[in-house]
């Protein structure tokens, strides 16, 4: 089986006037290639902060403990995050998090990509939404856009009707071939976009592929693409960079329109063009996956992506995070709504008070939970029956002095003297299924 | 459970202490007060005998550099630094908090009803705000003040009229945003009327940042007090004051810049520490800041 | 009948360009009945904008309606009698039962008396409390303000009225900056209980807790609905809290009812084509459903869809929905242009609300399109016909107009899907 | 909304505020009763015998026997067609539009010189102190902002002029240029140099770069001086603006996306945090403004500042009503820039 994300023992602390709040406690998860994972705890559990923390988006005022988030072929991410022993330091603290965020910069926005709640202030009110997608693939894809704007340079008419030709004949396997021959590999998407675009007629598809070849570049804009394109490095000339950057971020746009309207998005080259106040909630969220679908990256966290939706637009949201799946990212999906998760995910974990309390199959944890926390709190949940809800006695825990031992144990209705001393390890129970309770497996 | 609690006050006093800057800033606007009020009540404790007037020396009209018998020297006319500035600061002093208070009552009071009624009313004085901001505050002063006399109470009066739309402004944005919260909404549900609802629940909410705005405020008239000095807007009434002190060494700045450096210094002084104390008191008041 | 409130309206006024000429109104409330019985919980449901907020603060009084009566407490019998009146028109009697029964034709005493009978639990716990009171003030507060109790007796209900919301007593001398979310909308429901209202109206009182608190209060409210015997009206986006709570429920789409009903069946086999969406889109954990997914999003408040509003969203649209020559010129724009691509040239001009002018497309090319799309695009079925033109051919659309609440299956639907079934 | 009507509806928010200003400025000249308007229109240099039938000719005129708000007409008739009366002071003596006329320009490159060093200066500081947070240059930028913005403004002068002018020698801290340069030169003339009033232009419309250049040297300490308390003022809100806008959400989905700290800080961060500075650099020209009445006399620069003092001390009225007149027009100008500035960066501005 291969796992794609592990983290182990992660532990963070944030550290406020009031004094210090222990937010992560020791968090065990792992996440399969191409699953989603939901993450379900309510306010204070710490399910945001581990995503920012798998992300490495750490606040000025957390230290992160121990533990290790180890990502695919990168290895553990938070080696250097680690803060060592001693009294927390604000300064020592900042230099960790700036070393980090430069070691992370390739990983980030490629390989690993967050969705945020609140889609209004996700994106920067200032900067049309063109950029704002063109962007994330100018920092890590350049030479894509490169490409892709050489090869309808390059085109010809006549390459243009063979594609055309291909599409209606051919395979894809031939289109392929046919375009790296031709040396026009950055054409494929371009056309795959425009002839899997629903609703169109075919006629007009073809004119908008005909329409692809032969795009005029000046000698000089040739030079810097195909500079771009070889990997040269950057001349440093400050005009010259801006100039590069301003001919790469055209092209970015150009794809954002294609990534738009894969996302179903309604006149993507308007939308492109506006600001995001122009933009209602739904179609802000869109924009904001579409920016962290871009480079197609292995893994996607959301974070609470429709809870600041109305229902019918959180279902064209959820429909469009079902589609993704097929896609082959993985998608951590967190949220406080397990009705919401049941319906996504494949995988869930409940967290409590910065553990995670119970993992497994979607369909088990929801029809035979075996935590008391996640019993409760499936209680709570108001479902169209007429089963009575429950809420669960007493308070979310005080982070600042958690309770000893199992952090659920002064709420638990099962609560046992081991319980109040010592804290459960997270425990596999036949298989696909961990707990991290006294009640279940080997008590100690 | 009930003992954990941590008194409102202890808590206040201790974000305000933990920041060290501000902790500094308090106890120098504090000494500052003490030294006005030692003039005012028992001059003669700092050996002082006649707090309203300098005293010149016409034996030794130049400055002299500071000495046991002048420990910050003496400047033009042979008048003792460390005297009239122990003197002077009871009159910036007394000047700047009749400038600012006054500014806050009329301003705060005009603000935070034009906020509340809402409608022409608050349109009308929004507009005489915006015309008192078309003036550069400086020149409106100078003006106003020619108007009405050279005196240091047309000064008073003069910068109280420049300043008080800031506090009309600064009320009214704090009471539009506190006039439309649910608790609000809540009085007037059971009836409560107009009035109460104000000194009830708007105005208690509206005076603890103004409360912060007055005493970074004080730090900025007193250096605009003494410009006003400076230019020669009041002639020369022989009254310690500071900017006046600065002006008489200025002719001696080449040969005596002590006499210029000490009373210049000791109106920054008040400024930076008002300043830093408002900014500690912003911690204290702001339940966001404060939580951190 | 607690509260009967009819046609009630709120238009709010919101700048025009340049700040001259007409000013635009906000229709946040257009024309809304409402009825609330005693010692039952009605559910007022809707998605953000759709002006149930509103809605709830023109009943307590908060937002003064631009139109419309709300009659307060009255019996049955005057009630039916009143509905009789304005059936047939009778001014005069109408006048009279609203003389004694209208909160908004009330004399300054009445009122006084009558907002002892309201009480009112607000979204946010934390801006619902006056941070620079202690919880016992808050709570005082109605039943002083009110004259329902004063002094001595008030503090005994303070701290009886924290035991009823399930609060320690030494709650009362503490801040609301020091109580957790759960625990301040605690203090909001005893401060909104504290004088016995006849009505409690509870605007989205949990959305802001977790579900575990959620549940807490959702209880809290049954119990004390059952104590007071108070009409409740529940506010909430969230459609499993109103079908846990409600006994009847109202569906608002904006700022229009558009199906009321018995909640439990309203939920379960809705009518109207928005609600029919609206539930299929609400998550449920073990129900896999077919999800009608809506396109687009709920309509700009100022510039209301012709007909009915939902009709540009709306799966089940037809002919007389209202659709405008503006709806269709963009449809059979991306039809002409996308995808059929008749010529590059084709071009639509709109002529008056219902009639258009399409140049570039033969009339019967364009009949096969239209005909062929008629299933898939809503706006199309409008067309009523065609009649070839110099250059195209010319559109008249049928003329639609907008439903009006009418009884079908036991609740009361807006959609004329069900006038012209029953007709 | 589109940008030209943003303007128009601007514009039309002008009028009650210059009706406003001119207003005050009619109160305060008239509340002084019909002696200080007589004293403002009075032209100096009349004859004493033509002065009793000019001070008749002027009570009919501005109907000074007549109710209040009809003289303000009258009045504003008389401003409108660019008689703001006479003024009479050491450095100039004559009508008032013509004084305004020669001492505009010198001010206009002050203040405008001032603005561009706050600019300069203030958002690369502003924001590398707040990027830098309780670094060095941090800690010495915030002691140093507010240690200046604490200090009166003639102090900061004096201090400039001591170390750049008097210890240092490097800088010349009076007047406009170097007297020996210009003194025999056709276009410059009892202080004032022709055709635009500002030495620096003209010494170049001349083609005489020596001046040009020794005009520049003696705006720098000035300029310097006047910037230095708004810089204080500049820097303090653009720093906490930007440490507010380094915590906001948007910046941590930026940072998620993997964009290098460097672009952060100057395509997204810096941006946003520019607005609320730019809004309220309107006060910090107001300060500048007023700032120019002190700076000028200290640097002996004819202009309007340098007016406003000579007519409070020779208590001329006109010079005041006038300086006064012309300083809140300026500003209301200056405050319109701002503005469609403001509605060019935030396009939400523009709804």
């Amino acid at each position: 089986m291969s796992e794609l994300l592990t983290v182990r023992d992660l532990r963070l602390e944030f550290y406020t006037r009031r004094g210090m709040y222990k937010v992560l406690n020791g968090v065990n998860l792992s996440l399969r290639k191409g699953e989603v994972l939901g993450l379900a705890g309510e306010s204070g559990s710490g399910k945001s902060t581990l995503g920012l923390t798998i992300m490495g988006l750490v606040a000025d005022n957390a230290k992160i403990v121990g533990g290790d988030v180890i990502f695919a072929e990168h290895g553990n991410l938070i080696t250097n995050a680690v803060w060592p022993d001693g009294k927390y330091v604000a300064k020592r603290g900042r230099k960790i998090i700036k070393r980090l965020n430069s070691q992370l910069l390739h990983i980030r926005g490629k390989e690993m990509t967050m969705v945020f709640q609140d889609s209004m202030t996700s994106l920067n009110p200032l900067l049309k939404i063109g950029y704002q997608i063109g962007e994330v693939i100018y920092y890590h894809n350049p030479r894509l856009l490169a490409e892709r704007a050489l090869a309808r340079n390059r085109a010809t008419r006549e390459d243009m009707r063979e594609v055309v030709m291909l599409l209606k004949t051919r395979e894809e396997r031939d289109l392929t071939r046919f375009l790296n021959e031709k040396g026009l590999g950055g054409l494929y998407e371009q056309i795959n976009s425009i002839w899997q675009r629903p609703g169109m007629s075919e006629v007009k598809k073809e004119r908008a592929i005909l329409s692809l070849a032969g795009q005029r570049l000046s000698g000089f804009e040739k030079s810097v693409l195909e500079a771009v394109r070889d990997n040269k490095p950057v001349t440093n000339v400050p005009l010259y960079r801006g100039y590069r950057k301003r001919l790469l971020i055209r092209e970015g746009v150009r794809k954002a329109v294609e990534l738009l309207s894969d996302l179903s998005v309604p006149h993507p080259e308007k939308v492109v063009d506006m600001y995001p106040h122009e933009l209602s909630g739904g179609m802000r969220q869109r924009v904001v996956i579409a920016i962290a679908l871009a480079n197609n990256p292995k893994l996607v966290i959301m974070d609470e992506p429709t809870s600041a939706l109305d229902v019918t637009i959180q279902a064209q949201v959820l429909e469009l995070v079902k589609r993704l799946k097929s896609k082959g990212s993985s998608i951590v999906f967190i949220s406080h709504d397990l009705s919401v998760l049941a319906e996504v995910s494949d995988r869930i974990a409940i967290m409590y008070a910065g553990s995670i309390v119970e993992l497994g199959e979607t369909y088990d944890i929801v029809n035979e939970p075996k935590h008391p926390y996640t019993v409760a709190l499936l209680g709570a949940v108001p479902t169209l029956t007429e089963k009575e809800i429950r809420g669960i006695e007493g308070e979310i825990p005080d982070l600042k002095n958690l309770p000893s031992g199992c952090a659920f144990h002064p709420r638990c209705p099962y609560v046992m003297d081991v319980c109040k001393k010592l804290k459960p390890d997270l425990i596999t129970l036949g298989g696909k299924r961990q707990v991290a309770c006294f009640l279940f497996g080997d008590s100690k | 459970m009930e003992t954990k609690r941590e008194s409102e006050l202890r808590l206040s006093f201790k974000v305000l202490f933990r920041n060290k800057s501000a902790l500094v800033g308090t106890v120098l606007v504090l000494l500052y007060f003490i030294d006005a009020f030692v003039m005012q009540v028992y001059p003669k404790l700092f050996g002082i005998t006649n707090p309203n007037s300098l005293v010149e020396n016409f034996a030794s009209p130049l400055p002299l550099p500071p000495s046991v018998l002048h420990p910050l020297g003496t400047t033009a006319y042979g008048i003792d630094l460390w005297s009239s500035i122990l003197k002077a600061i009871r009159f910036d002093l007394a000047y700047t908090l009749a400038v600012v208070l006054s500014g806050a009552v009329i301003g705060v009071i005009l603000g935070v009803i034009s906020g509340f009624v809402g409608g022409a009313l608050d349109e009308f004085l929004m507009r005489i705000t915006d015309i008192v901001f078309s003036i550069p505050y400086l020149v409106l002063a100078l003006a106003v003040g020619f108007v009405i006399g050279r005196t240091y109470t047309s000064m008073i009066f003069a910068l109280a009229l420049v300043w008080w739309p800031i506090y009309a402004r600064y009320g009214r944005a704090l009471t539009l945003s506190i006039k439309t919260l649910p608790y609000v909404d809540s009085a007037r549900l059971y009836g409560m009327n107009g009035l109460k609802i104000l000194f009830k629940h708007v105005v208690p909410n509206v005076l603890p940042p103004v409360f912060v705005q007055v005493s970074v405020d004080l730090g900025v008239i007193m250096p605009i007090f003494s410009t006003l000095s400076f230019i020669g807007f009041i002639p020369n009434a022989n009254l310690p004051e500071l900017g006046y002190l600065t002006t008489l060494g200025l002719n001696y700045l080449q040969s005596a810049p002590w006499a210029v450096i000490f009373p210049g210094a000791i109106i920054t002084l008040f400024s930076l520490a008002a300043n830093l104390m408002g900014e500690g008191l912003r911690d204290v008041f702001d339940p966001r800041r404060r939580s951190e | 009948m607690i509260i009967a409130a009819y046609n009630l309206k709120k238009y709010f006024p919101v700048g025009s360009p340049l700040g001259l000429g007409r000013t635009l109104e906000v229709k946040a409330v257009d024309g809304v009945s409402i009825k609330i019985p005693a010692d039952e919980i009605v559910g007022l449901v809707g998605e953000s904008g759709s002006g149930k907020s509103t809605l709830g603060r023109l009943i307590t009084l908060l937002t003064k309606p631009t139109s419309g009566e709300i009659l307060f407490d009255v019996p049955e019998g005057v009630l039916a009698e009143y509905e009789q009146a304005l059936e047939s028109g009778d001014a005069d009697r109408r006048k009279a039962i609203e003389h004694d029964y209208s909160l908004l034709h009330m004399s300054w005493s009445g009122l006084k008396r009558v907002r002892r009978s309201l009480g009112m639990v607000f979204q946010d716990p934390t801006a619902s409390l006056d941070p620079r009171m202690t919880v016992k003030d808050i709570i005082m507060e109605p039943m002083v303000e009110t004259g329902h109790m004063n002094g001595e007796a008030a503090r005994e209900r303070v701290f009886e009225l924290l035991r009823k919301v399930k609060l320690p007593e030494y709650f009362a001398y503490r801040y609301p900056h020091e109580l957790s979310g759960g625990q301040k909308q605690r203090v909001a429901l005893a401060r909104a209980i504290s004088t016995d209202p006849k009505l409690l109206v509870l605007d989205e009182p949990t959305s802001a807790l977790d579900v575990s608190v959620q549940a807490q209060i959702l209880a809290l409210i049954k119990e004390i609905k059952q104590e007071l015997r108070s009409g409740v009206l529940l506010i909430t986006h969230n459609i499993s809290v109103a079908y846990y709570m409600s006994n009847h429920i109202y569906v608002m789409y904006a700022g229009k009812m558009v199906e009321t009903g018995q909640a439990k069946r309203v939920i379960k086999e809705p009518k109207h084509p928005y609600t029919v969406s609206l539930m299929s889109a609400v998550p449920v954990i073990n129900v896999k459903k077919e999800r009608i997914i809506l396109r687009g999003e709920a309509p700009n408040l100022i510039f209301l869809p012709y007909g009915c509003r939902f009709h540009p969203r709306c799966p089940m649209a037809f002919e007389i929905c209202g659709w405008t020559s503006d709806e269709v010129k963009e449809d059979l724009q991306y039809l002409l242009e996308e995808k059929y691509y008749v010529d590059e040239h084709t071009q639509i001009t709109v002529d008056g609300r219902f009639a258009l002018k399409i140049f570039g497309v033969s009339p019967e090319r364009l009949k096969a399109i239209i005909e062929a799309e008629r299933e898939s695009v809503a706006s199309l079925r409008a067309v009523k016909e065609m009649l070839p033109a110099e250059g195209g051919a010319a559109v008249r659309l049928y003329q639609g107009f907008e439903p009006t609440l009418k009884s079908y299956d036991g609740r009361q639907i807006s959609c004329l899907l069900f006038e012209t079934q029953s007709k | 909304m589109k940008l030209w009507q943003y303007i128009i509806r601007r514009l039309v928010i002008l009028i009650p505020t210059i009706i406003g200003l001119t207003f005050i400025v009619f109160v305060l000249s008239h509340s002084g009763g019909t002696n200080l308007v007589l004293a403002e229109y009075l032209n100096p240099h009349l004859p004493a015998s033509a002065r009793q039938a000019e001070i008749q000719k002027l009570i009919q005129e501005f109907h000074l026997n007549q109710p209040v708000y009809i003289q303000y007409f009258y009045w504003l008739a008389a401003v409108l067609q660019g008689d703001l009366g006479y003024t009479n002071t050491p450095i100039y003596s004559g009508p008032v539009t013509h004084a305004i006329e020669l001492f505009m320009p010198n001010t206009i490159m002050l203040s405008v010189l001032a603005s561009i060093m706050v600019w300069l200066i203030g958002i690369p500081l502003g924001v590398w102190s707040a990027v830098r947070r309780d670094g060095v240059l941090d800690q010495s930028t915030r002691v140093g902002a507010l240690t200046l913005y604490s200090m009166p403004v003639y102090l900061v002068a004096f201090s400039l002029v001591i170390i750049f002018g008097v210890y240092l020698r490097v800088l010349p801290f009076s007047g406009t240029a170097n007297l020996l340069l210009v003194q025999n030169v056709s276009w410059y003339q009892g202080g004032i140099s022709y055709p635009t009033h500002i030495l620096i232009i003209d010494a170049l419309l001349h083609g005489n770069y020596i001046v040009a250049l020794s005009a520049l040297e003696h705006l720098i300490l000035p300029a310097l001086s006047l910037a230095l308390g708004s810089l204080a003022a500049f820097i303090r809100l653009l720093r906490s603006q930007m440490l507010d806008v380094l915590g906001q959400d948007f910046i941590r989905f930026v940072y998620s996306k993997g964009v290098p700290e460097k672009d952060i800080i100057t395509i997204h961060a810096r941006r946003n945090a520019i607005i609320v500075p730019l809004t309220n650099f309107v006060y910090l020209v107001a300060g500048l403004l007023g700032g120019v009445v002190v700076i000028e006399s200290i640097f002996n620069i004819p202009g309007i500042g340098y007016w406003t003092t000579q007519a409070l001390l020779n208590n001329d009225v006109g010079g005041i009503m006038g300086s006064t007149l012309i300083f809140g027009i300026t500003l209301v100008i200056a405050s319109l820039i701002i503005d469609i500035l403001y509605a060019l960066i935030d396009p939400r501005i523009r709804y």
